[in-house]
């Protein structure tokens, strides 16, 4: 491999009130290689990175970018010098269409005096970027009309077309099913032959070695290891990522016959006849495509959008849930796609968070006793290993895995008799993952029916009982666990 | 065809509400249409705009009392060059080409209440405190600055305000103002209240300091609150401009020079282009004596002489 | 960072946010009383805490609403309406009780007609309220034409004027509406609910928060404390006054930022507001005590707000 | 939303989002037509353009702010503020461009203040113009201890007195700023960021674009707009008067939001706006054509202001 550097990073160290989230962090890129970057939730991955694009400043240590010191001092600069980032989290302006959104902050310009916005042009260049992604959307879409999915490519969009030498991806899969992913790193490998370099962050270890030449591992802060990118390292990765061995054992099947809920020709604006059922202690995994139609079908049951027609029966009676409030009150718990938009009440504190949705049936008469929830959110930080200073910390403090886990901590303190997951280890790290999946095998043994919902594959597979897959806002297959295999839904999936 | 004529004041304001009775009246006795009109507020592009727009509806004549006579003159101009006339109500305008002015103007209002004032206080004299509406407001200005010349005469009356209390019409606040005004000056002897809710609002709070007597209340306007607070001998004095009067009056010019014609009618007035509505400066009883530069009325005598005059007298 | 297991729960240590703008009200109390030692009598105290429970009656309201990610324009025009209503009421002869509570009842609906826009039909508060703003001040002149109603009751009048220990019967009234606002948004799940709506109104309401009565509330309990301080100042005044209340929504709401009371919605604390609402009548008080030129007295209300706020942010920044 | 294959590139076609309330306009101007011919005399539609300028040029800059996620409630204390520096100037001898210059200078800094505030002090746009609301006019009293400054060389009173071919010359200023502030808007990279900022301000500015000289770049407009207005008032007034602007910028706010722009920002057109204002100053001229009873003006204002913007939302959501 080519061993000309383009980045170096020296002695990196950044802290936040009450977090020293990065201490002395050494890192290197060459030109033309894809470096993976991993560690835990909280690792200090994204703090890095944003020091490195201007947006947070570094307490201490050197960045030397082809050559020269370089010390920017917002996202502005970086990209000027040819850095540019997808960021973990999203940053799209909703109000906006794609094409504008691709090119903001790096408008393409026409008038010499006055800066115009050459809308034209684009427009036309993103479509050619939505074409390379394969994205069959007209560019003057807005964004708020887009799913996920679709506003994580526009993302990527975004970042191809700053033309950067160096671009971060920070988690740019996270919202991604399988074939996006092998979309977006074909593109990956067509920058690496023009060799631009990347930094790729990831939970998904797989994607790791499919795709990167190197791996830097951090935790707590601190870099405690660089390795090839090479299969047989798994294990040693996860290792130094975690400091333990991580062991994803598959959920043992559940036998449980009584069916605690039946949906009988759910119809809303995007979804058409969806009928199934669920069983009580039973994992019902729901797997499509991006856009498929399946947060759709979650959301129409839970009460939080309206739909057309359709029954819904708990315990075989027939119930009418109208909003959310409806759903909770009947023991259905639902942990949302997006964390920041809908899961968290991101200034609030994490046992106010933890406590959201249970404080009407814990406190019955509306009157709060402050050491009864806080007990109840102590209780959820530590069985759910969720990193932060303490339960009176911020939310928005929280890094992404950790706010995802208190999202869950919210759903699991109300002890729901049905709890729907939408894409529940979205950016959660290996270690949380597999309590995750083990939670979800603890919770169907309690006799916890559990929709899941994720673009992962392997998550579907290794979790569920029972597969249902979508299409189009249809459901076109159900399978058991045994005939399910990754081919056989990927072709139920695109009819 | 109807006559219809405009009357324009300058504030939803019982002083107001008082001009629009007048001009009712004198619709009803004259058998013609007259709308009258009040911006919300003092407001001046506001009160031009309107004014405008009822020369653009093609009124027989405007009454107009404008809230600032400088700013009013194009306008009247331009409703004279479409041959409307245009006269002026309770403030003059004098350099525009208004045909008449109706009314007292606020600067002589304001200056019987300084030398009533000055007789109450007496030689020894003492601080004054002032309460008003608007530092903005030409009525207001005008009667701050006829008052401050009224009582110029005594060196011995200070005002004490620099240069008034503005409670920015706000009744609520006028009480405020005036109950601080007792407590940071404890040896306040006198009290000018500007505005019609002014001279209440300051018994008000004469009352609650209990130096009823102590304090002497000058104020403007006669409504029935007014009335019955001279009565009780809280308020000492009190000016009215008459605005019934200016309503009626309004109402009745316009009416003739629509009919008569403009320089028919201009004959039968004063050649100094003012019908002088006169005051009404009404005194409690024990106060009347003291009273020496004006004919100071009471309650009684008040009363008779608006029954004379033919000025219905309501709610006291 | 480390986590350690059954770690004990620490209680958070008590963290008063208030302290600065509290810090900021005692010494501009001092500051006055050094001035000018009539500032501590009895009477001026009086005046100053009635002065405060007008405020601090809409400053509550206001708080709620903003907390919950709303703003009410419209208090200051209800209160001139409200007050216009009772003395109407009881001049046509009804029972002053039954007049009280019907323009609470009024004052409420009005508050429910906010809230019915906002939620149901997504108008913004800033619009509804506006409206309200406009057309309730309409409706009051439309009643009294400009003149005061008066010759009311005499019993009425303790409400706006009367004390008890001394303590001005309206301040007693804020302390009591003060505390209740309190205790909702400290102590019950309709508070926490409120400032989750403020905070994430789609995580809310997917949460199960019944977002849009959390959010009618709020209204609903503006406009009543709009119609309790309309109500005290027509007793006030002896009279119902189409002119009054001018104004006062924008007073009330620097109240509530003043104390620290965030206009993005899910911050806030009736605490804050009480002391902002104390720091405006104070300063209003003084400027009068100090003999201070009339003209200078908006420049100085202005630049307070403005240097209160952003003293306040840039300590919240710094810490 | 169907997904085809290779579907050709094709700019959406132009939707008129402004349609609903032209409409609005157009009904209104034959309604009263209908009820009173006079309504389309040239006079009377020169007052109705004039009154529009007013509105229009202020309520412009509070378009250009909203879209950028804040709001200004000083412009109307401005417009007084800065009609009295103009005259203060020209009657202390300074010629008239300079003085109007001048005013314009002080005006723009005074939005330089605010996007100061806003951007590097993190203070909330609706306190740190709130705080100028108060303390302009409070500066105006101090300069002109109330009294109006006349005596204004007659030059000055075309700007907003006089006509060119019949349009009273502050309608032109109105149709000059309203199109360059429509070019902004649509055509340059500052107005396409001015709807990313405040669609969403975090992903504006970790997208390189430099959020704070936008926002900032509002407020300056906003203010100097401000001050165009307060000399075209000070001009048809023939004097500086501390008294006007009470209430402007309630006015502008709503004529935005009638057009469409969202309190909430990222949304709003210029084209709206100035349809917005220009039903506010029909109404208002209507009003009193149709002889409608003072006392009711604002009851209706009120109304309308709810009606149109309710209607507005309502049929968006169901298109
Ligand atoms: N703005 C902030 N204020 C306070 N603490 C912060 C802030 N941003 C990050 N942190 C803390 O810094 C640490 C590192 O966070 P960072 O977001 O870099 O983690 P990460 O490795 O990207 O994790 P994840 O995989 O969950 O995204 C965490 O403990 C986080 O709580
Ligand atoms: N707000 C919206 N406006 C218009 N169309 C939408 C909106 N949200 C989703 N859609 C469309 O509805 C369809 C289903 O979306 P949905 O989010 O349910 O898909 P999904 O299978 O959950 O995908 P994802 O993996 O992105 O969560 C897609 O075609 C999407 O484009
Ligand atoms: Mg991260
Ligand atoms: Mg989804």
């Amino acid at each position: 491999m080519n061993q000309e550097l383009i980045l170096k990073m020296e002695k990196i160290s950044k802290s936040f009130p009450g977090v020293q989230a990065l201490s002395d962090v050494d890192l290197e890129v060459f030109k033309g290689e894809i470096l993976a970057l991993v560690g835990e939730n909280g690792a200090g991955k994204s703090t890095l990175m944003k020091i490195l694009t201007g947006v947070y400043q570094k307490d201490k240590g050197r960045i030397i970018f082809k050559g020269k010191e370089i010390n920017p001092q917002n996202p502005h600069e970086a990209q000027k010098l040819g850095i540019s980032i997808i960021y973990q989290e999203f940053n799209l302006a909703p109000n906006l269409d794609i094409a504008t959104n691709i090119f903001l902050g790096n408008e393409p310009r026409k008038g010499k005096i006055i800066k115009l916005f050459d809308y034209h042009k684009a427009f036309q260049e993103s479509y050619k970027l939505l074409n390379l992604l394969t994205l069959n959307l007209s560019p003057d879409t807005l964004v708020k009309d887009l799913t996920v999915a679709q506003q994580q490519m526009v993302e990527i969009a975004k970042a191809l077309a700053q033309k950067s030498e160096l671009i971060i991806m920070d988690e740019p899969t996270s919202a991604l099913a399988g074939k996006e992913v092998q979309k977006l790193f074909e593109i990956m490998k067509k920058l690496k032959e023009e060799r631009i370099s990347i930094i790729f962050i990831t939970h998904r270890l797989e994607e790791v070695f499919e795709i990167a030449d190197r791996i830097i591992v951090l935790r707590d802060g601190k870099r405690v290891g660089e390795l090839p990118a090479q299969k047989d390292k798994y294990d040693e990765v996860i290792k130094m990522m975690v400091g333990r061995e991580v062991s994803v054992a598959p959920k043992p099947p559940t036998k449980q016959d009584t069916i605690i809920l039946e949906v009988k020709n759910l119809s809303s604006k995007k979804i058409k006849n969806i009928s199934f059922y669920l069983k009580k202690g039973e994992v019902l995994g729901i797997a499509g495509l991006v856009g498929s139609g399946r947060t759709e079908i979650i959301r129409a049951i839970f009460g939080a959008d309206p739909k057309i027609y359709g029954e819904i029966y708990l315990d075989g009676k027939k119930v009418e849930i109208n909003s959310p409030k409806d759903a909770i009150k009947l023991g259905i718990g639902l942990v949302p796609e997006d964390r920041k938009l809908q899961g968290l009440i991101l200034n609030m504190a994490v046992f106010e968070n933890i406590s959201l949705a249970s404080l009407k049936y814990l406190f019955p008469n509306g009157i709060i006793k402050s050491a009864l929830e806080y007990t109840l959110a102590q209780k959820f930080v530590e069985k759910l290993q969720i990193k932060t200073p303490s339960i009176f910390q911020k939310v928005v403090n929280l890094s992404g895995g950790n706010q995802q886990k208190v999202v869950l901590a919210k759903w699991l303190a109300l002890r729901p008799k049905i709890l729907i997951l939408d894409e529940p280890t979205r950016g959660i790290d290996v270690g949380a993952k597999a309590e995750i999946h083990k939670l979800i095998g603890e919770m169907a043994k309690e006799g916890i029916g559990i929709i899941l919902i994720s673009s992962e594959l392997p998550e579907i597979l290794a979790l569920s009982d029972r597969i249902l897959v979508v299409s189009k806002g249809r459901i076109t297959a159900e399978l058991t666990k045994e005939e399910a295999t990754q081919e056989k839904i990927m072709q139920y999936a695109i009819i | 065809k109807e006559i219809h004529v405009a009357v324009i004041g300058k504030s939803v304001h019982p002083y107001w509400a008082e001009v629009e009775l007048g001009v009712k009246k004198a619709a009803q006795d004259l058998g013609v249409k007259a709308t009258f009109f009040v911006p919300q507020k003092e407001d001046i592009p506001a009160q031009i705009a309107q004014m405008e727009s009822f020369i653009a509806m093609g009124v027989d004549g405007i009454a107009i009392a404008p809230s600032d006579p400088t700013a009013i003159a194009p306008t009247i101009e331009k409703a004279m060059a479409k041959g409307i006339p245009v006269i002026t109500l309770d403030t003059d305008a004098p350099q525009s080409k208004r045909l008449i002015y109706i009314g007292t103007d606020n600067y002589s209002a304001g200056k019987i209440a300084g030398m009533v004032m000055n007789d109450l206080l007496g030689i020894k004299g003492g601080k004054v405190a002032i309460g008003t509406g608007s530092l903005t407001a030409m009525n207001s200005l005008e009667r701050m600055r006829g008052f401050m010349d009224g009582i110029a005469s005594n060196k011995r009356i200070v005002v004490v305000t620099k240069p008034a209390l503005c409670d920015f019409e706000d009744t609520g606040r006028a009480v405020t103002l005036a109950e601080q005004a007792l407590l940071t000056y404890p040896d306040l002897r006198g009290f000018f209240g500007v505005y019609a809710f002014n001279g209440p609002a300051a018994a008000k709070a004469v009352k609650s300091a209990k130096k009823v007597g102590q304090v002497i209340i000058v104020c403007f306007d006669t409504t029935p609150e007014h009335m019955q607070l001279i009565k009780e001998g809280v308020i000492a004095a009190t000016v009215g401009q008459r605005p019934y009067m200016m309503g009626y009056k309004s109402v009745e010019v316009l009416t003739k020079m629509a009919q008569k014609g403009v320089a028919a009618t201009l004959k039968e007035l004063p050649a100094n282009r003012i019908i002088d509505t006169g005051v009404d400066v009404v005194a409690a009883d024990k106060y009347i004596k003291t009273i020496k530069s004006v004919q100071a009325l009471t309650v009684e005598q008040y009363r008779k002489k608006l029954q004379e005059l033919g000025i219905p007298v309501q709610g006291w | 960072m480390k986590i350690k297991s059954n770690k004990p729960i620490k209680i958070r240590k008590f963290y008063f946010r208030e302290l600065n703008i509290l810090i900021a009200l005692i010494v501009l109390s001092v500051f006055i009383t050094v001035m000018n030692p009539k500032f501590i009598t009895p009477f001026n105290l009086q005046v100053v805490a009635r002065q405060i429970a007008i405020y601090g009656l809409l400053a509550i309201g206001e708080t709620l609403i903003i907390i919950g990610g709303g703003i009410d324009l419209s208090v200051g025009s209800l209160v001139a309406l409200t007050g216009v209503l009772v003395a109407l009421f009881m001049k046509n002869g009804i029972d002053m009780i039954i007049a009280i509570i019907l323009v609470l009842i009024i004052s409420s609906l009005i508050g429910l007609w906010h809230g019915f826009f906002v939620t149901k039909l997504n108008v913004p508060p800033f619009i509804i309220t506006l409206g309200t703003l406009t057309a309730a001040r309409g409706f009051a002149s439309v009643i009294t034409k400009g003149w005061p109603i008066i010759g009311l009751p005499e019993k009425f009048f303790f409400i706006g004027q009367g004390y008890i220990w001394g303590i001005p019967f309206p301040t007693l009234i804020f302390i009591a509406f003060a505390l209740l606002a309190f205790f909702i948004t400290k102590y019950t799940v309709l508070g926490r609910n409120l400032y989750a709506v403020g905070g994430n109104i789609e995580a809310a309401r997917l949460s199960g928060v019944d977002v849009d009565k959390v959010r009618i509330f709020t209204y609903v309990f503006s406009s009543f404390l709009a119609g309790i301080t309309g109500i005290i100042i027509a007793s006030r005044l002896s009279q119902g006054q189409a002119g009054v209340g001018g104004g006062y929504e924008l007073s009330a709401i620097a109240a509530a930022v003043i104390g620290g009371t965030s206009l993005s919605g899910g911050e806030g604390t009736i605490l804050g507001t009480v002391i902002g609402a104390s720091i405006m009548s104070v300063i209003h008080n003084g400027l009068i005590l100090l003999e201070i030129s009339s003209y200078w007295h908006d420049v100085v209300m202005g630049l307070v707000i403005v240097t209160a706020v952003t003293i306040d942010i840039w300590r919240k920044k710094k810490r």
